[in-house]
């Protein structure tokens, strides 16, 4: 057990995939000379060259068709789109593509591909940067979505992602990258599809993903304070979908915050709503709240920008009205 | 150049059995055996089988929607692809894909791509592949003149020059996308200056002429082998149907298509080279013709007589199976 | 009062509008010299010339993008995307500049500007042809979202489109547009962000949009058979939506059905389902049903096709379960 | 040709604010008091101000997230500039947009895109809108070398030639995209080669001299005006600080920015043509420079005390007022 952050755990993870298996190459804008966007890759050009820590031109429908072509050749490479905002340009790849080959080839093809971006918003980097659009990966039959929220799943989610044999997609909050935490380096790959509860409690469960959890646990801390024993489920996986843990945890609290930094409306916590109204309706003693971003492009002021997506204080409060003690 | 007359005949008769089986794909889909979107490739036939002729067992194959031609030159059975657009299990691609996405392993045949331009990538990255891990294989991509507008074209072939990658892109040049001819949807139409802005040598080749793309592609192989780097070659061609079978074909006159169907339809053109070369004699074609069109309907009797997948298999394969 | 099919209703009111105001033209992939896909515009070239009526190359990015610009800069373009599975080309430019420059731009900008797509299944296109991704769009603020199911609103849809300041997505299900029905052409334009109860009920709500809304329509003959008074509520804009009307018929009947063609997770009808469970939760008798896609690239197959729709028997079936009559 | 001696002076003080207010940018970064992306111009200001010296007002301007300087040589002021970066109601955009997104529709400035290859075809429709509308505007639009990789560029191209469009392409390479060299992103590093591909014509021209780039931008706009239709202009320039503030720049030598900062410093080989010339005295430039200094320090002053946007409007302009 070592300390680590999130963004070391990664590298970690790259490099000891890279030297486990000369199949595995990275790819993308700035891997290499730049040593990454957010510095995730600093030090592996020099280490493993520049065939294998690819820098590629900005072609993100380019590129990450290139990766599918890859992986299907053999190929186990892992594509990193610089951010979530730049991958609505290589969608269509994903979504007709790496999405279908498997199914529509009648089961003939694999596409054993890993992608990587970093998602959300927090740093005034203004409308066009701050997207949070991993819901709608979560959309998509016949690819995978993660969202590692701590330091040790960073790691052990991108050596589950190469070890599987479908397209995974790998989104990092943008915030959690200088985050430090524990790291075994051994624990091998993370289990996808798997949430897990990062709190106990039995009054209200606080259900979210990605760079929400550090939100909702210290709502949590909060609404301990005020005597309210709160749940946080964290779900780690997007797609697919550890519908057991969700509704065990409704059913142990019977009361259900999502939090959740997409856009509110067609976000994924609908997804999870949805699921929890049809499977354990029976089990909830209040409205179902969701906390989620404004309905606006993330503007650039810090203090609009603050006021566009969930914070701790709408998680209390949304938390106690459901307990009517709003 | 295309050595033996075995040879030449075998290739001939890959023509006819495309022309055979799109006639009758055309004959069925009136009878509702074939539903979606059909798109016929009748008049293009010279390209498909011209390029996989100087294409090995190794190589990578990249198609579009209009693909049955590439299928069958490439070695996938008749039934196997009649089989697919009845939508039976015996199908190339169990028929999930139906028309536009045919599919096989064995024959490195990668689809089917029904997104226009959306193969090209896919294509590099198959190239990468073969270029990283030490392969021999060239991956040959074939697209239309529509595909050339689309932004992929152009990332695919500045990352396949830039990274030196062993690709033969084969644009076949019909003039029009859909209804938009050539010169209503891109601003150059000589196709091979595009290409050449990337430093991909191209060229262009008579597509109707089977010899004529047997060789060029030859070539163009050869040159991707020795430099393992991309080469791009043009196909000139024509499609004598509509585009699709909802088409109306408002947008070029029938004399325009009788003109072509009658001076360039390429099987004409094969049998009178051949005949020319003494390599074929007078009732040869007739010959290969009524063998062909038995194979056909035979695919079509065992199309038909094929089972369907189960409905129980719908989610199969959205995924690989768990490993446990 | 006359009849039309769905087809010609939009192509009438595309007309009306190229008549009525110089700065409206068409431009979209052969909606030109090959009448378009669908036939929408056959005859408008010949009528309007090939400047307002105008083919462009097979570039979805490029020329969406050129649509923005020209809305910026005075005209008042109709986007034609051929359909919804080529607009992931161009999703980058609805994204994050169509949705984004008013906003972004402090209120400087506006983009007045309507974009039409086909969506759905069911004529066995397979997996890249067949995508109901219309929940995506409405996920993004900015933008306005229409799905119109009848041949008056096919009509006055694209009129209040046109007359909006905004960017207006007009979603036609490729099912309809043969179909026939009655036409007021001097009804003017539908107001957008109303939904419509399109048969009245007492036990069961379904609410759908779009293609769906005749199956909804027929599960509810099927249901009054069996004695089930089922109300078909149509959304017609999914973005603004028209909360009251499903909060008032939820309200009434206190049973909900929501029928939506997208694969199931992530879909539009998760975003209903939420809505519900947050905002008139205590009027629910049962949980909530969702009928949608299998989660599954299309198939090409009928029978899979079938299999993988929305269908009837479904939508009976899971209002009967509520009913507690499964 | 940058006729009068009062008009060179006056460009030359449009370099020396972009210079000053850029460094100042930097320095309150530092502070905190700009956040975000910040990408700076420095190095490269001869491009934005020898351009838009060739503009007319009633042309539009398209930029990218490095375009301070192209606000401030379109007549932006220092002050809406520096509030937006400080996130002020006051600002450009209202503090919502910050460095990569001012906007002024009273300079047709529009925007600030900070999507690689975004604004290249919002350029095309700003374009065809004053083609069809029978205005005499021609649109400029500014991208980096890294814009041409995208499929964008491309598509954006192709439009403007095919429909015969009053596009000035002004393409500012600087070498590198981010932190990668041209020659690792484009396989044929002459750009020119690109444009003419789509029948458009094309020059370079050296972007660290402002009266050339004045010159060449006088030129091609004046090509676009008489034929309606597109030009293709390549600056070729030098960025002399990092990508934004997060580089470290490990993919180039401090020598190598060193030596064009040394040799090729677009302010210094100004004033050296000016002095040349005859058309500046020798105190001029540092009167200049004081002058610029104090715009810089109001408008940060200015900024400093303008208002927040009230959290109250956040939702405010996502759609357009309700009329009725
Ligand atoms: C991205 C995309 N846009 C539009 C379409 C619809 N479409 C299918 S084929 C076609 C024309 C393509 O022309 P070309 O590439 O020349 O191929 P051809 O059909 O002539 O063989 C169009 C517009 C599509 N399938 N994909
Ligand atoms: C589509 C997209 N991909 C990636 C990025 C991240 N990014 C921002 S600027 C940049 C480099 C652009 O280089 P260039 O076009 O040469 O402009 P320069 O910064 O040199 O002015 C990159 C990769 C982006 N903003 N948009
Ligand atoms: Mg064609
Ligand atoms: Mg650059």
């Amino acid at each position: 057990m070592t300390r680590s952050t999130y963004r070391e755990a990664i590298r970690l993870a790259l490099a000891t995939a890279l030297e486990a298996d000369s199949r595995v190459l990275l790819m993308g804008e700035d891997v290499g000379r730049y040593g990454g966007a957010y510095a995730v890759s600093k030090g592996l050009l020099e280490r493993f060259g520049p065939e294998r820590i690819r820098d590629t031109p900005l072609s993100e429908s380019g590129f990450l068709g290139a990766g599918i072509g890859a992986a299907l050749g053999g190929l186990r490479p892992i594509v990193e789109i610089m951010t979530v905002n730049f991958s609505l340009l290589a969608l269509d790849q994903v979504v007709n593509n790496a999405a279908t080959l498997r199914h529509m080839s009648g089961g003939q093809l694999g596409v054993p591909l890993v992608v990587r971006m970093a998602t959300g918003g927090g740093r005034q980097l203004a409308a066009q940067h701050s997207h949070s659009l991993e819901g709608w990966y979560a959309h998509v039959p016949g690819i995978k979505v993660l969202a590692p929220a701590t330091v040790q799943d960073a790691h052990d989610m991108l050596l589950a992602a190469l070890a599987d044999a479908d397209p995974v997609f790998i989104f990092e909050h943008q915030l959690l990258y200088p985050t430090e935490g524990d790291l075994d380096p051994a624990r091998g790959p993370a289990t996808i599809g798997q949430a897990l509860v990062r709190r106990e409690g039995s009054d209200v469960s606080l259900v979210t993903y990605g760079g929400s959890l550090g939100k909702a646990l210290a709502a949590s801390d909060e609404l301990a304070q005020a005597g309210i024993s709160a749940e946080v489920l964290e779900l780690r996986t997007l797609r697919p979908l550890d519908v057991e843990a969700i509704e065990a945890t409704v059913t142990k609290t019977h009361r259900l915050v999502i939090i959740d930094e997409g856009w509110k409306t067609g976000s994924f916590s609908a997804e999870i709503a949805a699921l929890v109204a049809e499977r354990v309706f029976y089990e909830l003693d209040a409205p179902i709240a969701r906390v989620c971003s404004a309905e606006v492009p993330i503007p650039y002021a810090k203090h609009l920008e603050d006021a566009a997506l969930p914070q701790v204080p709408a998680i209390v409060v949304a938390a106690k009205e459901l307990l009517g003690r709003g | 150049m295309i050595a033996t007359r075995a040879r030449a005949l075998a290739l001939l008769e890959q023509m006819f059995l495309i022309r055979r089986l799109e006639e009758k794909c055309a004959e069925v889909y009136s009878a509702g055996k074939i539903r979606g979107f059909l798109h016929l490739y009748i008049g293009e036939e010279a390209v498909a089988v011209g390029a996989m002729a100087a294409l090995d067992a190794a190589d990578n194959v990249v198609a579009t929607y209009r693909e049955h031609g590439h299928a069958l030159a490439r070695g996938l059975t008749p039934t196997a692809v009649m089989a697919e657009m009845y939508g039976k299990a015996t199908g190339c691609s169990r028929g999930r894909g139906g028309s536009m996405h045919l599919f096989s392993t064995p024959h490195r045949f990668f689809g089917g791509h029904a997104i226009v331009g959306g193969g090209l990538p896919v294509a590099v990255g198959l190239a990468l592949a073969d270029s990283m891990l030490g392969r021999e294989g060239v991956t040959a991509c074939f697209f239309g003149d529509g595909a050339v507008d689309e932004g992929e074209f152009h990332e695919s072939l500045n990352l396949a020059a830039l990274w030196r990658l062993p690709v033969l892109f084969v644009c076949e040049n019909n003039l029009y996308a859909m209804g938009t001819a050539l010169e209503r949807h891109e601003s150059v139409t000589d196709l091979c200056v595009k290409p050449r802005a990337y430093g991909i040598p191209a060229e262009n080749v008579d597509g109707m002429d089977l010899f004529a793309v047997e060789a060029a592609t030859a070539h163009a192989v050869s040159e991707v082998r020795r430099h393992r780097s991309p080469f791009f070659l043009e196909a000139k061609t024509y499609r004598f149907r509509a585009h699709s079978m909802y088409d109306a074909e408002a947008y070029r006159s029938r004399e325009e298509v009788a003109e072509w169907a009658q001076k360039h339809d390429p099987i004409d053109l094969a049998v009178a080279e051949l005949t020319r070369r003494g390599l074929i004699d007078g009732a040869e074609p007739a010959a290969i013709d009524l063998r062909v069109r038995a194979a056909v309907e035979r695919a079509c009797e065992e199309a038909d007589a094929a089972p369907l997948e189960p409905v129980g298999d719908l989610l199969r394969d959205v995924l690989a199976p768990e490993v446990g």
